[in-house]
């Protein structure tokens, strides 16, 4: 025994060796460990027969506060795909940067003609989010990527802040899995084969019911969204909605919350 | 790496797992203040540092020399205030040398937080700074974590509090040199007798535009120690003696084996002690 | 040769504002087995005479697939070319990795030629002493580009490197209106026609010396689908020759330009 | 050339006795064999232009694009060692992309060109490498409208933003053309031309009348003349074939948006089928203008 | 919100720590807030710092210039904010050096949100960026604590931003006069400093044009009707 605290409470070096000292760590572990701050919602995608309907709200709260209400979440990406992103916004304008780039690079300078597709987008933003989420310092988000894959086929697919990935006739995240995707199955009993059946009229009428349905019973949505419709034909984005139709009238029906009638 | 080495971290916090307490590190639970004048600043300090409960040393310097015209006065962790600001003192006389001008309270500032800053408040140095400089004259406050606050009048430390208050309701625009003395040692003084952390004598620091910096050391002592009516030492005599026995050298022979050293060898008193065999009892 | 000041290194110009040192690489290639390679609409052929360093010993390999959909045929020094064509390899799966695409051929020869030119202006390094013959199929078609010691690369019709490779020049600049509609076997017979031009006197294209591989845009439902890099070598190449050679020689008894240049 | 051969001339970086850097005058030499390239810069955008003698025919028509994009806005030609263009045009890239990940917009047409001016000037500087063999025309449009932050969200008040001046003195985006050379050194230009047939471009270009205020030139214009300049410059070596490409960047409200893009096939055709009439009317009136090789220091 | 399958967040939404600020630091718990009007912006703040409970600095100045026109509101830790506020200022005096012309708003802007986002680990920051150039007019951004960032026509930030949400989207209007644009941020200030006890203090203003750099000072013991600016 000596006075090195090391060597206190184990065998004696001159016996069993010395002490590897470097279990003793020289400096802390470098921690990434981060907790989103500004974040978004739900994001929704439907298929349709020619494309994709994808839509996102317009809002960006901290905690529970609505702290900005002008956060346009669809992300368009030339010449025919769209991102929606829920959870952090700064992250969201990370990722957003990042496509910027690659669109430089991608449609800018190099060879002509060659296009990132959706399904192509998706591949590369899930390898990104792996990456992170392997790195331990995350993206905190959760994307739906709308567009065509390489048949020009309706294309629209999920990656998230572990790098998973979805795919699926209709996709909802955040609040929207658990809201919005009852109500939108309804719209493809059948999964991939209904695809052929709904017209993008069906898909955007089931959307913004979805939305209105989010708006109702999410306490971190707002009224107001944007919509983008993806076809071969390119990208018809539409910020600054707001839902209409809304149910609220029947209000004067309730007394009390029991027995009271007046 | 450059930075910390937390290794002795490592084992403080395994040495604390076993029970070991951990020692305190010497804090200077202080009072500092400082104060603008017509023609220059005043700072000042009181003189305890304490060790947790314990007071250190009853009557160290918190005033620290930057350059001839710019002090500091130090809160915080003891050896922090102390290293920190001789290392920027150092830098400091360095740049001066290398631009040939006379340094500027502004960069010590500068130099101060962009240091702490770097050490996110490992460093626990809370500081006072002050000087003149061609610019004029400085008064700035730095925390350990690196902000800084330029004011008339500052205070620090666990006694700035009760400075504060004397600042607060006694304190005036335009004061003479007088009036800042007076008003920085009262804030000591108030450090000292309400700030349980703070005590002993109050040191003033003087810088004055165009004048040599004046270094009060001690400027009030009001805690001078007077000498005790009473003491723990009993008179001679006290003990009565009952009886009384005289054992000379030879006798001793009769407990331990005494050998005679020859004068001529060379060997040393431990050798002595090695050579001594001591007998059962 | 004589000899210059100025040829030292390939970060010294002449005064002519020449890099010989680069120049002396491209000589290089002109002693490497001459390689045609041609190109139509659909289809994108590679063809190779293959060297023996001696009666028993094995022949090289002129002829190397990169991708499904891209390959490359070598004239010069085979080790550097096995760089290049490794570092193709890299970026090819890079691409399909990250992006689920088949990289663009223009794209990854712009790669290798710009590594090739790095070569060319620092000091201590040399130019490559390989030229390239390379073939692929993407979005845009079929390519067929030529690669230079210099780093220039350039997108060819029909294009002849190495030994003699002038003659095979010669019959590809004669035909080069009959490609871009030849079907894959008149595309093969060019290739194997333009590169028998440029054989030696007393040689002949047998199984053992000849290698030829193709790319093409096959079909499948209506869709485009790749047809895969296929390489005819050895016994596989025995009914290529004998269905577009043989027949020829008898043709073309008289024989055109078989003087040699050398 | 008085001191070829005495050594001075063997390694890059080092002066000759009388102040001269040699290699870097060899590379001219190489800019100077290499097909022509032009820019003309209007009010209204910039044209890029360059002929691409056609050194074989089995070359594919129509591919093999010279004139290099490097951001959205902005666009490079190069004359002489055409690896070495692409490798200056990549570092180009590069600074443009690292522009935009620091202050999250696009660079400054002048910005880039003081940066590419800096990475072909470090080529001089050192024995270990040699400079670029290259002249580089950079044309760019610096966007006139209200830039964002790449990335951001949100609006300013939908009146618009507090304060603006509509001041004609305030500058708002615009166009810039830029030469650089071997050297390093770079200077504005409203019409710039290298390569084999700068002489006779540069004449041309001085016809334009280009730096006055009062040049009415439009941007289709442009395209005209810089497919008859480049026909002009082409006189000298008739013998061989070539081909004509063109690229262009206008106004926002202009046919490209601000962006660089490839010249219409229309518009490109159109234009070649007047510079050959024209060339085919002053056959016989051709002037050879000598003008000292400018700007070489 | 993130939704299950992530595993990480409550069905309640997104838990925000506002409470990382290191032992002991400095806070500026604050209210700050900036606003576009007719002829530029207007950056309003307290004057108050505090370490827990006990004001450090009762005239902070919180309004602090990292260009010409080119001004940030600071809320968050005063050591973090100070730090970059002072690597953005040497940053945009570089630019102006280099590329002989004056950094715009967007580019103070995107020097920010660089250094917000990629240390956000390390940082307790809320910025609000404002300034004026005559090419662009008067520009108001927003960072808040992740490091997004955000335009907008005003910004207020801070801890006592969340007393006054109501009142600032109740009274704002677009291209407000001087005198009205002063008037709003002063009452949305005072009402911050009313209901937080994290703000106090004066009021100081900072009011960007093309004419340039404004500064305007209001007391409670005047009832922050003065002194105004001189």
């Amino acid at each position: 025994m000596n006075h090195y605290p090391q060597a206190w409470g184990r065998p004696r070096d001159d016996v069993y060796g010395p002490y590897d000292n470097s279990y003793f760590q020289a400096s802390a572990p470098q921690t990434h460990t981060q907790s989103p701050a500004v974040t978004g919602t739900s994001v929704l995608g439907v298929k349709f027969k020619d494309g994709v309907v994808i839509a996102a709200d317009n809002l960006a709260s901290y905690g529970s506060l609505a702290r900005f209400t002008d956060v346009k979440r669809l992300r368009t990406f030339p010449p025919n795909t769209v991102i929606g992103f829920g959870g952090d916004v700064s992250d969201m304008q990370y990722l957003d940067r990042l496509l910027q780039s690659l669109d430089i690079r991608e449609n800018y300078l190099s060879s002509y003609g060659h296009v990132l597709n959706a399904k192509n987008l998706h591949t590369y933003l899930s390898k990104v989010l792996y990456k992170r989420r392997s790195d331990f310092n995350p993206l905190w988000n959760m994307l739906l990527v709308a567009g065509l894959d390489d048949d020009d086929k309706p294309f629209l697919a999920s990656a998230d802040l572990l790098g998973t990935t979805f795919s699926s006739p209709t996709l909802a995240t955040g609040f929207g899995a658990h809201l919005a995707q009852p109500l939108l199955r309804k719209l493809m009993p059948h999964d991939e084969d209904s695809v052929k059946d709904v017209t993008k009229e069906m898909a955007v009428e089931a959307i913004k019911a979805c939305m209105k349905v989010l708006f109702y019973r999410d306490a971190r949505s707002l009224d107001k969204y944007s919509i983008a419709v993806v076809t071969k034909d390119g990208v018809e984005l539409k910020e600054d909605q707001k839902l209409e139709d809304q149910s609220w009238a029947f209000a004067d029906q309730i007394r009390g919350y029991g027995t009271q009638v007046n | 790496m450059p930075g910390f080495d937390f290794s002795n971290y490592n084992r403080n916090a395994a040495l604390h797992a076993r029970g070991v307490p951990l020692p305190k590190a010497t804090s200077t639970g202080t009072t500092i203040v400082g104060c603008i004048f017509d023609n220059g600043v005043v700072i000042a300090a009181d003189t305890r540092a304490t060790s947790g409960p314990i007071v250190a040393d009853k009557n160290c310097e918190k005033l620290h020399y930057i350059s001839p015209n710019i002090w500091c006065a130090g809160a915080g962790t003891a050896a922090d205030t102390e290293f920190t600001t001789a290392l920027i003192s150092s830098n400091l006389e360095l740049h001066a040398l290398s631009t040939g001008r006379t340094p500027r309270v502004v960069t010590v500032m500068t130099l101060l937080k962009q240091h702490l800053f770097r050490y996110q408040g490992h460093i626990g140095a809370y500081l006072v700074v002050a000087g003149v400089d061609p610019t004029g004259i400085g008064l700035f406050t730095v925390h350990a974590h690196g902000s800084t606050d330029k004011l008339p009048y500052v205070t620090m430390g666990s006694g700035s509090l009760a400075a504060m208050a004397v600042f607060e309701s006694t304190w005036k625009r335009d004061c003479t040199k007088e009036e800042a003395i007076k008003v920085c040692s009262e804030a000591i003084l108030a450090g000292i007798f309400n700030d349980l952390g703070s005590g002993s004598n109050v040191d003033v620091c003087v810088i004055e535009k165009d004048k040599p910096t004046q270094l009060l050391r001690n400027y009030f002592k009001p805690n001078e120690r007077v000498k005790k009516e009473r003491d723990y030492k009993f008179a001679r005599g006290t003990t009565a003696v009952l009886n009384e026995k005289v054992i000379t050298k030879e006798e001793i022979g009769r407990y331990v084996t005494v050998h005679e050293l020859s004068s001529g060898s060379d060997s040393d008193s431990l050798v002595v002690v090695e050579k001594m065999d001591v007998d059962e009892v | 040769m004589f000899r210059n000041n100025y040829d030292n290194d390939s970060v010294t110009f002449s005064p002519q504002g020449r890099i010989f040192q680069v120049e002396y690489a491209q000589e290089a290639v002109k002693q490497g087995s001459v390689v045609v390679g041609v190109v139509s609409k659909k289809h994108v052929v590679l063809t190779a005479v293959k060297r023996n360093a001696e009666e028993l010993s094995s022949y090289q390999k002129k002829i190397v697939g990169v991708d499904d959909h891209l390959g490359v045929a070598l004239a010069g020094l085979a080790s550097d070319a096995r760089v290049l064509s490794n570092f193709m390899k890299q970026q090819s799966l890079s691409s399909k990795m990250t992006y689920g695409r088949p990289i663009p051929v223009e794209r990854i020869v712009n790669m290798i030629g710009d590594r090739a030119q790095s070569n060319t202006q620092h000091y201590g390094k040399r130019p490559y002493g390989v030229g390239l013959l390379v073939a692929g199929v993407d979005d845009l078609g079929p390519h067929l580009f030529e690669f230079s010691p210099s780093g220039l690369t350039q997108e060819m019709l029909a294009c002849a490197i190495g030994a003699r490779s002038q003659m095979a020049r010669t019959y590809l600049e004669r035909h080069l209106e009959e490609f871009a509609d030849s079907s894959r076997d008149e595309l093969i017979k060019h290739a194997l026609l333009a590169l028998k031009e440029s054989l030696a006197q007393d040689k002949e294209l047998t199984v053992d010396n000849t290698s030829l591989a193709i790319i093409g845009v096959g079909e499948k439902n209506g869709r485009k689908k790749l047809e895969n890099f296929k390489l005819y070598d050895g016994q596989d190449i025995a009914p290529l020759l004998e269905a577009n050679v043989e027949s020829t020689l008898a043709d073309d008894a008289d024989g055109e330009a078989m003087e040699t240049d050398l | 050339m008085t001191s070829i051969g005495t050594g001075y001339d063997l390694s890059n970086s080092v002066f000759s006795p009388d102040g001269r850097n040699f290699q870097v005058e060899y590379a001219v030499k190489a800019v100077e064999n290499g097909g022509t390239s032009i820019g003309i810069r209007t009010k209204h955008g910039v044209v890029l232009a360059c002929e691409k003698i056609i050194s074989s025919k089995l070359l594919k028509p129509g591919a093999n694009l010279r004139i290099s994009t490097v951001d959205r806005h902005a666009g490079v030609v190069t004359s002489g060692l055409l690896p070495d263009g692409r490798h200056l045009i990549s570092r180009a890239r590069d600074e443009a992309s690292s522009w935009r990940q620091t202050y999250k917009g696009p660079i400054p047409v002048h910005a880039l060109a003081s940066r590419m001016g800096g990475y072909v000037q470090a080529y001089t500087l050192y024995s270990s490498v040699r400079p670029f063999g290259v002249t580089a025309i950079l044309g760019g449009w610096d966007s006139e409208a209200e830039l964002g932050v790449d990335g951001q969200v949100g609006f300013g008040p939908s009146v618009g933003a507090g304060g603006k001046l509509e001041d004609e003195v305030v500058k708002r985006g615009g166009p810039g053309l830029y030469m650089i050379e071997p050297s390093g050194l770079y200077w504005g230009y409203y019409g710039a031309a290298t390569g084999k047939g700068r002489q006779a471009a540069k004449a041309e270009l001085e016809k334009l009348d280009l730096a006055s205020p009062t040049c009415s030139l439009s941007l289709k214009d442009a395209v005209m003349e810089a497919a008859r300049i480049i026909y002009v410059a082409h006189e000298d070596s008739k013998d061989k074939e070539f081909e004509l490409e063109m690229t262009w960047i206008s106004t926002l409200d202009g046919p490209t948006k601000g962006q660089h893009q490839q010249v219409p096939q229309e518009l490109l055709e159109e234009a070649e089928k007047a510079a050959k009439k024209s060339l085919e009317g002053d056959d016989d009136e051709e002037e050879e203008e000598e003008e000292g090789d400018a700007m070489q220091e | 919100m993130i939704g299950p399958g992530t595993g990480m967040l409550g069905e309640d939404g997104i838990h925000i720590d506002m409470n990382h600020l290191k032992s002991g630091e400095v806070n500026l718990g604050t209210s700050i807030m900036a606003i576009n009007f007719k002829d530029g912006v207007i950056l309003g703040a307290d004057s108050r710092t505090t370490t827990g409970a006990y004001i450090a600095n009762r005239v902070t100045d919180k309004l602090t210039q990292v260009h010409d026109t080119i001004w940030c509101c600071r809320s968050g830790s005063a050591a973090d904010t100070q730090a970059v506020a002072d690597i953005v200022q040497y940053h945009l005096g570089m630019y102006g050096i280099m590329n002989n012309e004056p950094p715009t708003t967007q580019t103070a802007a995107a020097l920010f949100q660089e250094l917000c986002y990629d240390n956000k680990d390390q940082l307790s920051a809320g910025i609000i960026i404002a300034g004026y150039d005559k090419r662009n007019g008067g520009q108001v951004y927003s960072i808040p604590l992740g490091g997004s960032l955000h335009k907008g026509p005003y910004a207020i930030a801070g801890s006592g931003s969340t007393y006054i949400y109501g009142f600032c989207d109740a009274h704002w209007k677009e291209g407000m006069t001087e005198e009205e644009g002063v008037q709003f941020v002063k009452d949305a200030l005072r009402e911050a400093i009313k209901w937080d006890g994290s703000s106090g203090g004066v009021i100081r203003l900072v009011v960007l044009t093309a004419q340039g750099a404004q500064r305007h000072l209001y007391l409670p013991d005047q009832d922050y009707r003065g002194p105004g600016y001189k």
